[in-house]
């Protein structure tokens, strides 16, 4: 059996005295899409930033291909594409000047593709737009233009749907779905009923959740 | 013993008042470094257990 | 790729351009465009340590004797000022919108692009103060012996109080309200480089040899320059977990 | 400092806030008596037996409180960032609690001493306080306490805290070799240092005998009062344990 | 090389040089010298600018301490073994103050050559003793004073 893309041992969190999910375990695999479900304030966010790498409070072990995440922060950051609750747009730049700031930061990143994945976000004409001018909506698909021009095996999107309309979001899941065919894997959350519900392993924590 | 009497004691040969102070200071600072933590102690062992009286009837 | 490029056959040189850019040029680009675009961001701190300097004729008194005598001290502690106040912006803008986020996920060296990010911030707050800096000399009666000094220690100096000062924003970048507590915790690092800094200003007034002055200024700022990232990576990442 | 170095188990279940609490309980008794002795013993020493200065007289016998709390509110420093360092990198809690229970006790010892210097220059030099190189550093440290406290009690989570304070704890410690040796560095009014590891201290040793005392009574103290620091902090990030709860309702 | 490694690697000696750029930027100041005050030989080497507040350290010299019987006025000589220059001051002295010790004033030079301070701290040094000893040193001539003294001579 070929090591698991990312393994979740024994996590344990707690969080203002709560704790939000004990002896944790998971894998996930290439080729597979995670949705994480749950209550408002069960943990989601907080989990996927574990995941990403951003939140340290935790203790357990995380493997991404069978070695620990310390060891290898900076392969796992290569091989990752975070989507988190702000966009991570700058206001005043334009949505070309943004992706091509992401793009000086993840060598991995394709520019060539830039106008044609503002284009699918459905941004044409806006590129060279200041960004406070365009709506919150608009924003959030400078940022998800990323899905495009990334070749990072491993998505984690924390609610990439909010503020965008129903096409849109018909789109990115389309665009999801073939991520993971082509052996990619996305863990994300949402509160969109997905159409390709039955491709998706659920994960809900609040079945997990301790008790108070 | 460097000095004649008590009097003598409490001067300090002119300087009593420096080296008074400077002590009383001194004794100021290790009483409150003590005395602080142990009513801190009191407090959250108060604190702690009326929390653990209020969620008994729960579980 | 190539139904993207047609619209702008101009733009592919540029993309290419684009393409070398390592974490520290794409930093700095982007932080000096950022600037470029919000100019009351650059012009403020000018203002305020004009305003500073203005404060000391008005509040102390306007004799020229008195004032050449503590020129070197206010022109610096107006300078430490000014630098102060710029500071809490410096992750503050990236920490909201959560571009934050993204430079510490990124597979470069936080290392690089927090240098980059200081070195923005110099150009844009200390350089100006420094050459600002001759103006308020004059208005403050600084013998002409003295400008020498007082701008080379000045370009010693400020890019050390950046330094400093973003390992301060970087510590408080989480908090709401974190602009009095960052002076809390900087200014006290900032007193060596106040010392050294108005010291060698006043040894430039007297005729003294600056040597001395300048070595020390300058091994501050090469401590600083290549510890202070780090302190300031690793704070961050604290900050940004929490 | 972003990569995290495991150590192994052991070492967790020997730092772990139980196994220190305990330990602590028991150690608590020995030095409280330890630092009543010595400080009681160095007091009436220091005060009515050690003999006066030649030039200064009895207010020589600020010394005896002077000198050891400027050594420990050094020694408290970097005690601090040492714990801290450890937190860091370890992710070990108890080094956490120590850092975080020092500076408190540092802040106080960084004033006692700043204050006893004042009132010994005011006799001695003639001034109540001088801008030189010794004082300025050592009133910085107090500033580095007091920024470290500040920074601690802004931050709620206290991990977080924990953390953000150990570095700026650790960017503090280039003020300690300033304090050091700007005595030697800068010809200031300051004398330099009293007591050094590797020269036999100059003055006769019926002056240093009781200084050592209360150098030692100081340590003890320190020993003392961060130690009851400690058990508080313990029992308060350990509250939702077993163990604490029966220790809070037995 | 991986440009990983070669990251790396540059920071690495980045660092590496910044630090060595720090301590040997250090040296050289401290070989400097950096003086908070103006010796004697400062002042009459005309180092010193004339009319300034400035500080200016050194001994007490033995016999030279004149004190106005009328008023606070103390008119002293202070040397750094080399040269000497006269010392004016209004007020009270501290309890260090004697013949034979280090002192630091601050004030200006007038344009008589005389220092006129404004203030005068006593500098003491690591040597304690008690009195008896400090006699019997003295008889001996070992006072830690005087040894330095004939050393600077």
């Amino acid at each position: 059996m070929p090591t698991p893309r990312l393994k979740i041992e024994n996590l344990f969190c707690e969080r203002d005295d709560r704790v939000l999910f004990e002896s944790l375990n998971f894998e996930v695999n290439a080729g597979e899409v995670l949705q994480v479900e749950g209550q408002n304030g069960s943990g989601k966010t907080t989990l996927l930033r574990i995941l990403s790498g951003l939140s340290r409070h935790f203790e357990g072990d995380i493997y991404w291909q069978g070695q620990s995440l310390d060891d290898c922060a900076q392969d796992y950051r290569e091989s990752l594409l975070y989507f988190g609750h702000q966009p991570g747009v700058k206001a005043v730049l334009t949505p070309r000047e943004n992706l091509r700031w992401y793009a000086s930061m993840h060598p991995a990143i394709d520019l060539a593709k830039l106008d044609y994945a503002l284009e699918k976000v459905g941004l044409s004409g806006y590129e060279d737009t200041a960004c406070h001018t365009l709506s919150a909506g608009q924003n959030r698909r400078v940022s998800l233009a990323r899905l495009y021009l990334s070749s990072a095996p491993l998505w984690i999107l924390d609610e990439p749907f909010t503020a965008i309309d129903k096409r849109g979001v018909a789109e990115k899941e389309v665009l999801i779905a073939a991520h993971a065919e082509q052996g990619g894997t996305v863990i994300l959350t949402t509160h969109h009923e997905l159409a390709m519900g039955d491709k998706i392993r659920r994960l809900n924590l609040d079945q997990l959740a301790g008790t108070l | 013993m460097s000095f004649e009497s008590f009097a003598e004691f409490i001067d300090m040969g002119g300087h009593g008042l420096y080296v008074w102070l400077s002590y009383a200071i001194a004794l100021i600072v290790i009483v409150t470094n003590i005395v602080n933590p142990l009513m801190h102690k009191r407090q959250i062992f108060i604190e702690q257990a009326s929390r653990l009286r209020r969620e008994k009837p729960k579980s | 790729m190539s139904d993207t490029v047609p619209n702008q056959p101009a733009d592919s040189g540029m993309v290419s351009e684009c393409k070398v850019d390592g974490p520290f040029w794409g930093a700095l680009k982007r932080d000096l465009l950022l600037s470029y675009r919000r100019k009351s961001d650059l012009v403020n701190p000018l203002i305020f340590f004009l305003m500073v300097a203005t404060l000391f004729p008005l509040g102390v008194s306007p004799d020229p004797g008195f004032l050449a005598d503590v020129a070197p001290g206010v022109v610096w502690v107006a300078a430490l000022l000014a630098t102060l106040l710029s500071m809490d912006s410096l992750f503050r803008s990236d920490f909201e919108d959560g571009t934050l986020e993204q430079i510490l996920l990124s597979p470069q060296p936080l290392y690089m692009v927090v240098l980059a990010k200081v070195l923005a911030h110099w150009m844009l707050t200390g350089l100006p103060l420094t050459l600002l800096a001759p103006l308020l000399g004059v208005m403050l009666f600084l013998p002409a012996d003295g400008m020498s000094g007082l701008v080379i220690s000045l370009l010693l100096g400020t890019p050390t109080l950046s330094l400093v000062g973003a390992i301060g924003a970087a510590l408080t970048v989480g908090l709401r309200k974190g602009g009095v507590l960052i002076s809390l915790l900087v200014l006290p690092l900032y007193i060596p480089v106040l010392i050294f800094g108005s010291a060698a200003v006043q040894g430039a007034v007297t005729g003294l040899p600056l040597g001395g002055y300048f070595a020390i200024l300058g091994a501050m700022l090469s401590l600083g320059l290549v510890m202070a990232p780090l302190a300031i990576g690793a704070a961050l990442r604290i900050s940004v977990s929490g | 400092m972003a990569e995290k170095k495991w150590m192994p188990r052991w070492f967790y279940q020997l730092a772990s806030p139980r196994w220190c609490y305990e330990i602590t309980g028991k150690l608590l008794p020995i030095f409280a008596i330890a630092a009543v002795a010595t400080l009681l013993v160095g007091t009436i020493w220091a005060l009515a037996f050690a003999p006066a200065d030649y030039q200064q007289g009895n207010s020589f016998r600020i010394i005896y409180i002077h000198v050891p709390a400027s050594i420990l509110a050094q020694s408290c420093y970097m005690m601090m960032a040492v714990a801290g360092a450890i937190g860091l990198i370890w992710k070990m809690k108890v080094a956490d609690m120590v850092a975080k229970a020092c500076a408190p006790i540092g802040a106080t010892i960084a004033i006692l001493s700043l204050a006893t210097g004042a009132i010994w220059g005011k006799p001695t030099w003639g001034s109540w306080w001088v801008w030189d190189a010794r004082l300025t550093s050592m009133l910085i440290l107090l500033f580095l306490y007091l920024g470290i406290i500040a920074l601690n009690s802004a931050i709620e989570n206290a991990q977080t805290a924990a953390q953000s304070t150990a570095v700026l704890a650790l960017v503090g410690l280039v003020n300690i070799p300033i304090i050091k040796y700007s005595v030697d560095w800068w010809n200031t009014l300051h004398q330099p240092a009293t007591f050094t590891l590797t020269e036999r201290p100059a003055m006769p040793s019926e002056m240093w005998v009781p200084l050592l005392v209360m150098v030692i009574g100081f340590y003890c103290f320190f020993a003392v009062a961060m130690m009851l620091r400690l058990r508080n902090e313990i029992i308060q990030r350990e509250r939702r344990s077993s163990w604490v709860r029966d220790l809070i309702t037995g | 090389m991986n440009p990983k490694r070669k990251q790396r690697l540059i920071i690495v000696l980045f660092i590496v040089f910044g630090a060595a750029t720090a301590v040997g930027l250090s040296m050289y100041a401290l070989n400097q010298n950096i003086n908070l005050f103006y010796s004697p030989t400062d002042i009459v080497d005309n180092k010193a600018p004339e009319g300034t507040r400035i500080r200016a350290g050194g001994m007490v010299v033995e016999g030279s301490v004149i004190r106005d019987t009328q008023s606070l006025n103390v008119m002293f000589d202070m040397t750094d073994y080399a040269n000497s220059v006269t010392v004016s001051f209004t007020g009270i002295l501290p309890d260090l103050f004697r013949e034979g010790q280090g002192i630091v004033a601050q004030g200006a030079m007038n344009s008589d050559g005389v220092f006129e301070a404004v203030e005068v701290l006593a500098k003491h040094d690591e040597n304690y003793m008690p009195p008896e000893v400090a006699e019997a040193l003295e008889k001996a001539g070992k006072m830690p004073d005087q040894m330095r003294a004939k050393g600077a001579e």
